[in-house]
């Protein structure tokens, strides 16, 4: 049996209480880093149980359009990886959920994937999600977050085998991010029955508690995925949100999801 | 997914989980057709009645005595149907497409050369097709755009990042996330995930094959140096390929110089040392990075060049020493563009002319015993926007304008 | 001067008494080349190094199943250096002018396409070179002007008459009559005096030639019929020659049915009955003229068919019935060619689909046992501006009015 | 020995009176048929000897700037071949010189060559100058002329070799037509001892008078042939100051060059 990291230990703890987690996710230094800590404070007081916590990447490829293009704006407005990680530092600090990084392989890379997990590990973030690292390339990233007991998340798809979901599964802590359709984040998903029958097979392939994302965006999602999965995950939709209706509007979103 | 593409520490496959199931199929189909003799026996049967392979080596007559010392000679991909060494490829690739029983093709482009290569593929082959450019480059090479729709391809405008072949490559991946089951990524150069930069290789190595063969029957012996611009870096493995285990052979690379040294100011990932290890796109080589390992803006007067990244392959060829790498300036390669058209009736496309500039620099110190190849990579007269601009001709701003001024009228009219 | 040159009642030399020498020598050295093997051999070398001949034959299976009947080829003039069989005639001018010690050439150019080919061997022989373009066609065709002074050349915007071919050739005539001692008139097309019909048929029967032995070789049989479109002649004459003396194999020349018939709407010398036997541009044939002599206007789509005269080889083979004569209008000539690119990736040059859109018009009433072949004389890449007219692409207007709005700031700023 | 025609008669006769004959040209229809018979009444009262009446033709290959337009626009005002035969009837009838026929070949071919001699023959006019219609084309129309003893006229050129220039010669009557130089019509011609020695070699290759044409505008290009030639043509010039000065300009022009 595997050992739980700390993140596994507190999913598992908090769905004690709770039949579903939720996990929202920002994009540092958009609009601002201010903007940033605002919104977070705002959701976690909204009542979100874990945050994904995206570096700014010039070429962030799984993206779909909205967090794309967050992803420029904050680089444009001049965000580096240093103020990131003081930015997530102060969050770790200031707030009692688990802290998720989600960015791309070549942050880790530049940064250098020891030093970029022992940060990690020193400002209290507890896992990272690197989409473009599949396992078979990312040894040195595996050893270096087990060491430090970190949680490395990998991602389960509609086209993933059955043998592979056992793979990344051997290769994950914490827990299994399952996008819920092809594509890119940010767009509808068909919340059915075909979806349960995956989140099925998602389940039966991991013992490690299940998130969902792509397209999660209304209380009427994730009560369908109640029971289902452990985490809902509302990615783009809280970004839209923001921009369309301000900072401001994003606690009374969230509260809307976890009412 | 095996851990497979690399060449030393360069390639790898670095993609979103989702595509997994989709490289590995592809990665299949590729290692089978390679296997299967009737597959190669097939894209030779189609280059030489579809496109005129084998292309021809033209000796410049004219300049090799100008310029005294080495013989120059050109290998001609100019002459390919739709006029560039893309051509290799992606037909290639659409009888790989085939052989997968999909029927859409996406690609990106740059110049507009790859799209207007894939469009035309996708046509012959019965293909959907979605071209992603980004929208700096429709505007500044709508006559691709033209061809590509008239090929009956989709051409998307990618509004995001720099908007240019960068940011395209990224919109087709999107795309492809979305719709592996039917469709394949035509990707236009040696570079991206394993097993792109292998694949793209072999279908262009087409080029140096003849090339060897032809150079020892015409002159009883190897060229001293071959010369090619180095974008993403398809032209290039393609002819140095046939040349790779002649020790002799001197294999040079020629990138973007722009407007010299430091960031922004050119895409020369190789020949300085602006660039740095990095992993993006998919795959891991010499980036032109920030030290957080955001990419850079570059800079050439040739889109075709104008690329963050570089062939895996060939920045392990550079690491070993196989290949010297170069950079020519925009303005000796709008030179050397020039002096080609005008002594040796050749219209070499700007990024081709990179090689041309590097030759033309260095045949002078070379003996009168010794042969030089350039691969002339495409041809120009596509180009004539940009080129009209390069040269600044003021009787073609004079034309565009009058043009401008009766289609305004005619809409008036109408 | 001979009295030669005559095909049936057709032909001869009606020429200004000052050129009378010239063209003597010009016949001699003519007929010395042809008598001398060697010539040749010089002429495939150059052709199969410079230009990519043999050019291949291209089936078209997608059409070819579309519209039943015939299986359709196509041979591909087009991958020629330069993009047209116009390369053909004056590679071997070229020749020919070197022989004669001759240091300048001269021509006339009505879509450009002939005289972007004979700038470029210009410039491959270092010969000084004047073209004459009428200034109508000067303003339309502005890339290929662009292009011919890359080359080098000096472009002369010719400002009488109907400023376009025709008047190009008398001006070209013109400039002869006072430099015949150094200069060459490298005449375009099949027509003009004698020796010119015959030596530039000459030039292109290699197009026959290959044609030929590349339908027997792959279809072990003959196709049953031959398609070229048909301007002055000469890439029709290229590729007939070749099937010449094989009475089945029927041979179909396409002119210019520009609007339908009448005068002025089109320029369909054969096909029509419009035209009227005449003497003009020294030579004796079919021309578009009034009843006292005087040419007509003509009209078409393709600047390249857009002539008064026509070859007096083919009129005395249209009077022999050897070949038969068919005019295909503007619209169906854009629709071939959009249909061309679009099912087959082949851009044809709208010249040469006059001849795709007679093939179209006849391959389903034929049987699946037989074959046709299509002369693809040129790629329509460079005539963008015509094409994207034709087709009336609102995007490209746009383009152009955006560039020149560019074009006008950055003058105001300097 | 050739016969004479009228028109060899008609310049020996009066080459005895005067030691260089006068021959102008002028294009009909240019710029009217009305400004046509006004300029020829004023050029022989001034005193001309001979007048070439050119037939416009749309593409006159052998003519330089000036006579092109003259074409061109004499037949966009409408100029046919009929009324240019009826135009210079008139003319042959109220005028007591010899008028000549240019033309280009197809303007003959398409009237019907022999009609065309027969017309001209009917109008008065004695001989013809076709400068695209070399005598090995032309057996129909030399056929014809000679038949009805009108005056088919061929021209010399400095490129034209001694036994071209007498079977020209055989082939002409009236009189021999010798351009000064290379090239069209309209150009500047250098009145050199070059020119002295090619028209030495023209009078001994032929026992027509010889007229010399191309570049004769002045008095001084006159003084220079005299003794060389039997007659000077004046042909763009003419046209050129009429379009500088108007219609009425022209005969003091050519007073000042038989003055
Ligand atoms: C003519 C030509 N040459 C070269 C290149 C650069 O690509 P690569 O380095 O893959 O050959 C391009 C790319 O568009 C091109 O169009
Ligand atoms: C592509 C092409 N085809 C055909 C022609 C017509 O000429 P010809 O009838 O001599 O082949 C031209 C003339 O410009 C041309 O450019």
């Amino acid at each position: 049996m595997r050992e739980q990291t700390t993140l596994e230990q507190s999913i598992r703890q908090a769905r004690d209480k709770k039949d579903i987690l939720l996990m929202t996710h920002i994009v540092l230094g958009y609009p601002s880093f201010d903007d940033s800590l605002r919104m977070v404070e705002d959701m976690v007081n909204a009542g979100v149980d874990l945050m994904e916590l995206q570096i700014p990447f010039s070429e962030p490829m799984a993206d779909g359009p909205v967090i794309l293009r967050a992803n420029a704006e904050a680089l444009k407005a001049g965000a580096t990886v240093e103020q990131s990680f003081k930015m997530a530092e102060r969050m770790t600090k200031e707030f009692d959920i688990p802290f998720l990084f989600m960015t791309y392989y070549n942050i880790l890379f530049c940064h250098g994937v020891s030093r970029f997990v022992d940060d990690c590990s020193r400002i209290g973030i507890q896992g990272c999600i690197v989409p473009d690292l599949p396992p078979a390339e990312g040894q040195e990233y595996l050893d270096a977050m087990h060491a430090a007991k970190l949680s490395p998340i990998h991602i389960f798809t509609p086209n993933t085998p059955a043998d592979r979901m056992r793979h990344l599964s051997d290769n994950s802590s914490g827990f299994i991010y399952t996008v819920a359709r092809k594509g890119v984040t940010g767009k509808d998903t068909a919340f059915s029955d075909e979806l349960s029958d995956y989140l099925a097979l998602c389940n039966s392939n991991t013992d490690l508690p299940l998130a969902v994302g792509f397209g999660v965006k209304s209380r009427e999602d994730i009560d369908f995925l109640r029971g289902k999965v452990d985490i809902a995950v509302v990615g783009s939709e809280s970004i839209r949100v923001m921009e369309q209706d301000g900072v401001g509007a994003v606690k009374g979103f969230i509260e809307t999801l976890v009412a | 997914m095996k851990n497979s593409g690399y060449y030393s520490q360069f390639g790898g496959a670095f993609i979103p989980e989702i595509l997994v199931p989709t490289f590995d199929e592809l990665e299949s189909a590729y290692l089978a057709a390679r296997e299967d003799e009737s597959f190669w026996r097939e894209y030779l049967d189609l280059m030489s009645t579809y496109s005129c392979r084998a292309t021809p080596i033209t000796r410049l007559d004219n300049l090799s005595s100008q310029l005294g010392g080495a013989n120059i000679f050109v290998k001609r991909e100019d002459l390919n149907h739709t006029g560039a060494h893309k051509a290799n490829n992606v037909m290639g690739q659409g009888l790989l497409t085939r052989r997968m029983g999909k029927k859409r093709v996406i690609a990106e482009t740059g110049a507009g050369q790859h799209g207007v290569a894939t469009a035309t593929m996708a046509a012959k082959f019965g293909f959907d097709c979605t071209i992603y450019m980004g929208a700096h480059d429709v505007a500044r090479q709508r006559p691709n755009v033209f061809w590509m729709e008239q090929m009956g391809a989709t051409v998307v405008a990618v509004t995001e990042g720099s908007q240019t072949l960068k940011d395209a490559i990224n919109e087709a991946f999107r795309d492809w996330v979305s719709n592996m089951d039917d469709t394949h990524y035509v990707l236009g150069t040696a570079c991206g995930p394993h097993p792109f930069p292998e694949m793209v290789s072999w279908f262009q190595s087409i080029i140096g094959t003849e090339s060897r063969a032809q150079m020892l029957e015409r002159n009883d012996r190897l060229p001293a140096r071959v010369y090619a611009c180095v974008g993403g870096g398809s032209n290039a493995m393609g002819i140095f390929s046939g040349f790779i285990d002649d020790n002799d052979v001197e294999l040079v690379g020629v990138e973007a110089g722009g407007r010299g040294r430091g960031a922004g100011q050119h895409a020369a990932r190789l020949a300085y040392d602006d660039a740095t290890i990095g992993v993006a796109q998919g795959y891991k080589t010499y980036f032109l990075q920030d030290r957080d390992g955001q990419m850079q803006d570059t800079h050439s007067v040739s889109a075709g060049l104008d690329y963050v990244g570089v062939s895996p392959i060939l920045s392990s060829m550079h690491e070993s020493g196989r290949v010297r790498f170069e950079a020519a300036s925009d303005d000796d390669v709008v030179n050397a563009m020039q002096r080609t058209v005008r002594h040796e009736g050749l219209i070499p496309a700007l990024e081709s002319s990179h090689a041309f500039a590097q030759a033309y620099r260095e045949a002078p110190g070379m003996s009168a015993e010794e042969d030089i190849l350039i691969n002339m990579s495409g041809r120009a007269d596509k180009d004539i926007f940009t080129v009209a601009d390069a040269v600044d001709d003021p009787k073609w701003r004079e034309f565009i304008i009058d043009k401008a001024d009766a289609y305004k009228q005619e809409m008036g009219d109408a």
